[in-house]
């Protein structure tokens, strides 16, 4: 078993809103044989608000996940996209502004931690493709998703800021992903939009018209149900659905899963142990055929 | 004789004094030992300078001269000569670079000249130990090479070849003619292309001091100025040169079409065909690679195919009636002997598919500027209609600036000529279809030349839309109904900062200029060195653009950066004139600082041998000691560094003398 | 007073002195400490160079030439790495710390290249502090 | 406007990490141009960074522009002088809120705030009581229209009642290291 040290981040630990995620990541890996081990008591990463409002802490709120991880050696795995950008930023950042690095290091030593910036971070779509690969994931299938047509959702995060393997506004890799488990994905030109997720309480308006022009083309390509890696984009995307309906005078029902349920779904998992029941627009009509 | 040597610190104006305290090095110097006279002085480059270091070698009887300033890469030719003009041997002469490697670099005063210190006592210490050497000058072959058969190469060969003297110009396509062969018009004065450069293509091919070696390439480099060696492959064509006539009945015959390369895939040709109706050799070519009796015999088949060859007799089509076509020819490496070099390999277009966003090779109708260049050519595959891919005329065409140039993404240098050649699309755009808008999305109009600006003005007055701005996105996702079937190019209107989105049927991306993908190769066939953004580097950018590093060898054209086709002439001619003054004078100075060895402490165990990059050194049988050709040494010094026997001294880099030099900077 | 260390830079002509230059001429700034000798190739550099330098009190050397594949004189600097193994034993007979002596390849576009590895490596060797020899004495 | 003034703005900005990117801007709005939420910021994100440059530190400080930035990285993937404009956006909301310019029209630096508080008390976050805090703090009306997907939510069991905490001593660790960090304030 190959082990990584694990940041749930708020929205995938016990009481968050994207729990069905972890749920779901805990069920494939036990298939694929990793074992992602959860960093003890760690923090939330801060995100956008905290950069904003308090960037000197920002870094170091960041760095005590990365200082415990460190302790427990290997790659860190982050499935927010959030937090995985945060926490990779504050890797760079590290590296690059002596200045960061110096308020860290004294911030982490007033809490008897050190961090020596040797930790990567990495998303869970990464590690299941490039660490244990769609061949192996292949022969994992138990029920293939022959004909399902499924639009992939990367959201922005996930790919942008360089840090990732794929390109950052044209990325395939979920794609090869989902075709492993027998599935199609659909053209889906806005697979790397922004979904508005991080201003969705604050500027809704905004919001809500991003995840109409995803809902749109998702839906007129033939997708039956949207995959994503991201805790705020499926949640955008899935609770905010009736609510673009109801201002766009629209009828979408498209489920919106998480690639990790819809690989669950095709290794033959137990619907309870994916959570498939916490998504809002069900899906269960969409995947009648494999449950 | 005691060394009596002169030091002379020089200020540069403030360039040097500025941060260096300069008399006080001159009155450092003058304290060490041999020193006879040290100096500081305003510009020792000047000739009163210069006329300081002579008067002091007649008056004082000096015999070694130190100067500290500049970098010897700039001035040490100057200093060399002043000590020659004065009597005394060039190499009893060294320099201190304090300027360059000192004051320019450094800010705190008393540390820089502490360090200016060093420097000149090194050079004190090592010069003491200088020897006079003597250059020798051999014979210069009065051949040239020209590597690269675009406007550059054409103008340089040319010159030399209408000045009397034997040129080879070896081109890697089948035709010459570079880019500039594939336009319709120039910029700024909207010349045909065709009428300026087919009748020197035509020249090329018929004069008889040059040797056009198309379809070739070279692939071994030795010798030095004077006396090159080189070999050249030339690829297979499988057709006689001489026999054919160039009359392309092969290639009607020929059942195999293609995407043609010089019509950017835009228009088809034959697997047997003559490159374009100006190519110049005017012969046939076959493409291996797509010729089905080619093919077949790679594959073991006996005889597939061969229509341009025998023709189709039963409906009484005969083939090539020159019994031109030889299936079986095979490359064949020559070797030709040159005295100079001039590199003109040009550039490629960068290739927009590597910015997704744009569309290029995704949406219909987006266009490189090359690719227009052939849709507006009366040759070209539209006959010089502009079309779109559907047959039918743009409404509304939109120019994309900057694509892979001033981008830190790709290429951070301005290309130089795509603000000139986007307005020449907008005006033939203008002048084909008046009724047509044409919008140019710019950053900054970059029209500096003689009668650039005027263009520029000319096309405000013709009407077209000029917005700054970089385009961000060009999409087929459409929102309105009037963008329907359109491609929509997303802009920051950035002098009204408004965000704007563009209809249009039309983009064309104007690309960067881009170092070709075997310009490394070639650099390390011809050991000349590439600039950061990987075109080659020149000997000065300011004082000597069109020499290199390696003496005989020249650079002309867009293999040195991106630039137009006056600056490309201009700079071909220069090259040109470089290479005429050297075979005028018909002798080349060698290199005195070369290895020797000497034969009473040399071992025999030729581990020499092996080290020398340019086979330099060779084993006497009778007397079993190795022994250097001096016209071969380059002086690297790797021999020197390598003989276990101490017996090979690099002379001017002798171990004594470096060793004194580090002695002087640790003093 | 910080401890400000001695560095000998042994440059090859065409790349690196170039580079040199080069930072001279773009006005990089950067520590004072190293001093150049040029030479033609860094394939002429003798291991007893870089033993001169510190038995005159250099605190650190570095070496550099052009990047493999760009040598001047073919692969000169091919030849420079392959003596290096052999070059670091004989330090470490001299007592001499692997970090202060340095093999970096600088071409002649790398003026900001050049002046990085001069602070970093003024750095490194101002850590390590003032070079005591012990006169190869221990092994010879 | 004196020019020792706009200095001192420019200055302040690129004392921030990642805001020095500012100086080598040319303006030329490709981030503009991919920007999903320009069309409702005040000033563009090209507008902000010329009128950074120019010194208008009220102007910008009191624009909604980086208060609407998603954080969506498109425009710094897509710069020609690689500028981490998402940052940069980052860095004015920080000055922004710190000048006590922020602007009203915008509701996201009070969801910000609600949500830092989260982090100093508890360490982590929830969903749910974040957007009760922040519906109360802004508007009650909003808060009524948001209840059907709030109880959508609570139906599906996207959201709980209760709070996912760090053990104490963790929460403790985590406020010294913040004060810390708060006090060097290596970056003010
Ligand atoms: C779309 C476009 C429009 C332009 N319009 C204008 C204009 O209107 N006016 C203007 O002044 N300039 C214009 N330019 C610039 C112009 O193209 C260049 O100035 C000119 O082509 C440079 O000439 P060159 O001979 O250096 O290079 P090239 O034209 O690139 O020629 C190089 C030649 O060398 C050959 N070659 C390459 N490598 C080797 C090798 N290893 N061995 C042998 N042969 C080799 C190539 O096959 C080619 O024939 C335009 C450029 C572009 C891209
Ligand atoms: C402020 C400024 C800054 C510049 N900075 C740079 C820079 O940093 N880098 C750069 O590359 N370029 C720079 N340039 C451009 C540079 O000056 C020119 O490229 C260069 O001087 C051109 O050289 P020239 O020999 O053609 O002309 P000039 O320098 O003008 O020399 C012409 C000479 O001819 C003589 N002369 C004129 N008429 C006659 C006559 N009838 N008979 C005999 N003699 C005559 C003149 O007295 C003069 O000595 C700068 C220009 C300016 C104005
Ligand atoms: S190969 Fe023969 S048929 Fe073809 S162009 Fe030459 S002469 Fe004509
Ligand atoms: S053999 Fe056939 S395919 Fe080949 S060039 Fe001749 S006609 Fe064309
Ligand atoms: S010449 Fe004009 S279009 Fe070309 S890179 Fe320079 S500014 Fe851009
Ligand atoms: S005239 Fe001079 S300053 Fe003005 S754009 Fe041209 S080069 Fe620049
Ligand atoms: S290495 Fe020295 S001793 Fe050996 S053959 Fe060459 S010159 Fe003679
Ligand atoms: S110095 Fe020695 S190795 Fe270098 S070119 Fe001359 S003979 Fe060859
Ligand atoms: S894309 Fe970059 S360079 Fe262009 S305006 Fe925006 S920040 Fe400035
Ligand atoms: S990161 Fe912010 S400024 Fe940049 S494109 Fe996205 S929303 Fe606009």
């Amino acid at each position: 078993m190959t082990h990584y040290p694990y940041y749930p981040g708020c929205g995938l630990s016990p009481e968050g809103f994207g729990r069905a995620f972890d749920w779901s990541i805990k069920g494939v890996n036990a298939v694929l044989g990793l074992d992602f081990r959860e960093i003890p008591d760690w923090n939330c990463c801060g995100t956008v608000p905290y950069d904003t409002l308090h960037e000197e802490a920002s870094f170091a709120v960041c760095a005590r996940n990365l200082a415990l991880a460190e302790k427990m050696g290997g790659d860190l795995v982050a499935p927010c996209s959030s937090c995985y950008v945060f926490l990779s930023r504050t890797n760079q950042y590290l590296a690059q502004y002596p200045k960061v690095k110096k308020s860290v290091d004294e911030a982490l030593a007033a809490g008897g931690l050190e961090y020596h910036g040797k930790v990567k971070v990495r998303k869970v779509l990464d590690v299941y493709v490039n660490d244990v690969g769609n061949d192996v994931i292949a022969s994992k299938v138990k029920r293939n998703l022959d004909g399902l047509k499924v639009a992939c959702y990367y959201g922005c995060q996930e790919v942008r800021p360089i840090f990732g393997k794929d390109h950052p506004e044209n990325p395939k890799y979920m794609d090869k992903l989902v075709k492993a488990l027998g599935a199609e994905p659909v053209n889906f030109p806005f697979k790397s939009a922004c979904c508005g997720g991080s201003l969705i309480i604050s500027e809704e308006d905004a919001s809500l018209d991003l995840i109409k022009k995803l809902l749109d083309s998702a839906v007129s390509n033939g997708a039956e149900v949207m995959v994503t890696g991201c805790p705020l984009c499926q949640l955008n995307v899935d609770a905010y659905q009736s609510v673009v309906n109801r201002k766009y005078k629209t009828n979408y029902h498209l489920p919106v899963l998480f690639f990790t349920q819809l690989m669950g779904v095709a290794f033959g998992l137990d619907e309870k142990e994916l959570g498939l029941k916490t998504s809002i627009v069900p899906a269960k009509k969409a995947l009648a055929k494999f449950i | 004789m005691a060394p009596k040597i002169g030091v002379y610190i020089c200020h540069c104006g403030s360039n040097i004094a500025g941060i260096v305290d300069c008399s006080k090095v001159s009155d450092f110097a003058r304290a060490l030992p041999n020193v006879a006279v040290a100096r500081d002085y305003k510009y020792m480059c000047s000739d009163p300078g210069q006329n300081l270091i002579k008067d002091d070698i007649k008056k004082l009887g000096l015999n070694r001269v130190v100067v500290a300033s500049c970098s010897p890469r700039m001035h040490e030719p100057t200093f060399r000569r002043a000590c020659q003009d004065a009597g005394l041997n060039q190499y009893l002469f060294e320099m201190a670079n304090i300027r360059e490697q000192c004051s320019w670099v450094h800010t705190d005063k008393e540390m820089a000249t502490e360090k200016a210190k060093a420097l000149v006592a090194a050079a004190v210490k090592r010069v003491a130990l200088h020897e006079p050497l003597e250059t020798k000058e051999v014979s210069m072959n009065a051949n040239t090479l020209v590597i690269g058969g675009g406007v550059a190469g054409i103008q340089a060969a040319l010159e030399i070849a209408d000045s009397g003297h034997k040129v080879y110009l070896l081109e890697k396509d089948a035709s010459i003619g570079g880019h500039m062969a594939m336009f319709d018009k120039t910029f700024p004065t909207l010349d045909c292309a065709a009428c300026i450069l087919t009748p020197k293509m035509t020249t090329v091919g018929q004069h008889r001091n040059i040797e056009l070696l198309a379809n070739s390439e070279i692939t071994e480099l030795s010798g030095y100025v004077g006396n090159f060696k080189a070999k050249i492959k030339k690829k297979a064509r499988y057709i006689d040169m001489v026999k054919c006539t160039g009359c392309g009945r092969c290639s009607e015959l020929c059942p195999t079409s293609i995407p043609n390369e010089f019509d950017c895939g835009l228009g088809k040709r034959k697997a047997i065909y003559i490159p374009s109706p100006y190519a110049v050799p005017n012969k046939a070519i076959i493409d291996a690679k797509n010729c089905r009796h080619l093919k077949g015999k790679a594959e073991g088949k006996a005889d597939v195919c061969r229509l341009c060859q025998k023709g189709i007799p039963n409906r009484n089509q005969p083939g090539c009636e020159a019994e031109a076509i030889d299936f079986n020819q095979q490359d064949e490496i020559v070797e030709i002997e040159i005295g100079n070099i001039i590199v003109a390999t040009g550039f490629q277009q960068f290739d927009p598919t590597k910015i997704y966003q744009l569309g290029y090779g995704r949406l219909n109708n987006v266009f490189t500027g090359l690719e227009f260049e052939r849709l507006t050519n009366a040759s070209g595959p539209t006959n010089g209609k502009v079309l779109l891919k559907d047959g039918s005329e743009p409404k509304a065409v939109a120019i994309l600036h900057c694509i892979g140039s001033r981008d830190t993404n790709y290429h951070k240098y301005c290309s130089r000529v795509c603000c000139m050649y986007s307005l020449k699309f907008a005006h033939l755009l203008r002048e084909k279809l008046p009724d047509t808008a044409v919008y140019q999305l710019y950053i900054d109009m970059r029209c500096a030349g003689s009668g650039y600006e005027e263009f520029y003005e000319r096309l405000q007055e013709e009407g077209v839309n000029f917005i700054r701005g970089k385009a961000g996105e060009v999409t087929d996702l459409t929102e309105t109904p009037e963008e329907k079937g359109k491609l929509v190019v997303m802009v920051e209107d950035t002098l009204v900062r408004r965000k704007r989105r563009l209809p249009v049927d039309m983009v064309i991306l104007s690309c960067a200029l881009e170092p070709r993908p075997d310009t490394e190769q070639l650099a390390r066939i011809l050991t000349l060195s590439r600039k950061a953004d990987g075109f080659l580097l020149e000997k000065h950018p300011k004082l000597d653009p069109v020499a290199t590093t390696t003496d005989g060898i020249y650079i002309v054209g867009a293999c040195q950066s991106p630039k137009d086709i006056p600056d490309t002439v201009a700079q071909a001619s220069a090259a040109a004139a470089r290479v005429l003054a050297l075979i005028s004078k018909g002798k080349v100075e060698i290199e005195a600082a070369i290895a020797y060895i000497d034969e009473d402490k040399c071992a025999g165990c030729k581990i020499c041998i092996d080290m020398c990059p340019y086979k330099a050194i060779s084993f006497d049988e009778v007397k079993k000691v190795c022994r250097v050709n001096e016209a071969l040494c380059k002086g690297c010094g790797t021999c020197v560094a390598a003989c276990p026997a101490g017996a090979i001294k690099g002379r001017h880099f002798t171990t004594e003398e470096i060793m004194a030099e580090i002695e002087g900077v640790m003093a | 007073m910080t401890f400000e260390p001695k560095i000998v830079g042994i440059l090859c002509n065409w790349c690196s002195y170039t580079g040199a230059d080069l930072a001279g001429t773009s006005r990089k700034k950067y520590a004072p400490n190293v001093r150049i000798v040029r030479v033609m190739c860094s394939g002429r550099v003798e291991p007893t160079f870089v033993i001169k330098a510190f038995e005159r009190g250099a605190d650190g050397v570095l070496i550099c030439g052009c990047h493999i594949g760009d040598c001047h004189y073919q692969d000169g600097n091919k030849k420079t790495a392959r003596r290096m193994p052999l070059l670091k034993k004989m330090l470490s007979q001299f007592g001499i710390e692997d970090e202060r002596v340095r093999l970096e390849w600088v071409s002649a576009s790398e003026g900001d290249r050049f002046a990085a590895i001069v602070n970093e490596m003024t750095e490194q060797v101002r850590k390590l502090g003032p070079f005591k020899s012990n006169g190869g004495a221990a092994n010879g | 406007m004196s020019e020792a003034k706009t200095t001192t703005f420019i200055d302040e900005i690129c004392a921030i990490p990642g805001g020095e990117d500012i100086k080598v801007c040319i303006q030329c709005g490709t981030c503009t141009a991919s920007c999903p939420n320009a069309d409702r910021m005040d000033y563009s994100p090209s507008h902000l960074i010329a009128m950074a440059r120019a010194g208008m530190r009220e102007e910008v400080l009191s624009a909604n522009s980086m208060w609407l930035c998603l954080s969506c990285y498109l425009c710094v993937v897509r710069c020609p002088r690689d500028i981490k404009i998402t940052r940069l956006m980052h860095v004015l909301e920080s000055l922004s809120a710190r000048a006590g310019l922020n602007s009203k029209r915008t509701t996201t630096p009070v969801m910000y705030k609600g949500f830092n508080k989260y982090i100093a008390n508890t360490g982590r976050i929830s969903e749910l009581w974040m957007m009760v805090g922040y519906y109360f703090r802004t508007s009650l009306f909003k808060a009524i229209g948001m209840l059907p997907v709030a109880l959508s939510l609570f139906t599906h069991r996207r959201v709980s009642l209760k709070l996912d905490k760090m053990s104490p001593e963790s929460i403790k660790q985590l406020q010294t290291i913040i004060a810390k960090a708060e006090s060097s304030g290596g970056d003010k």
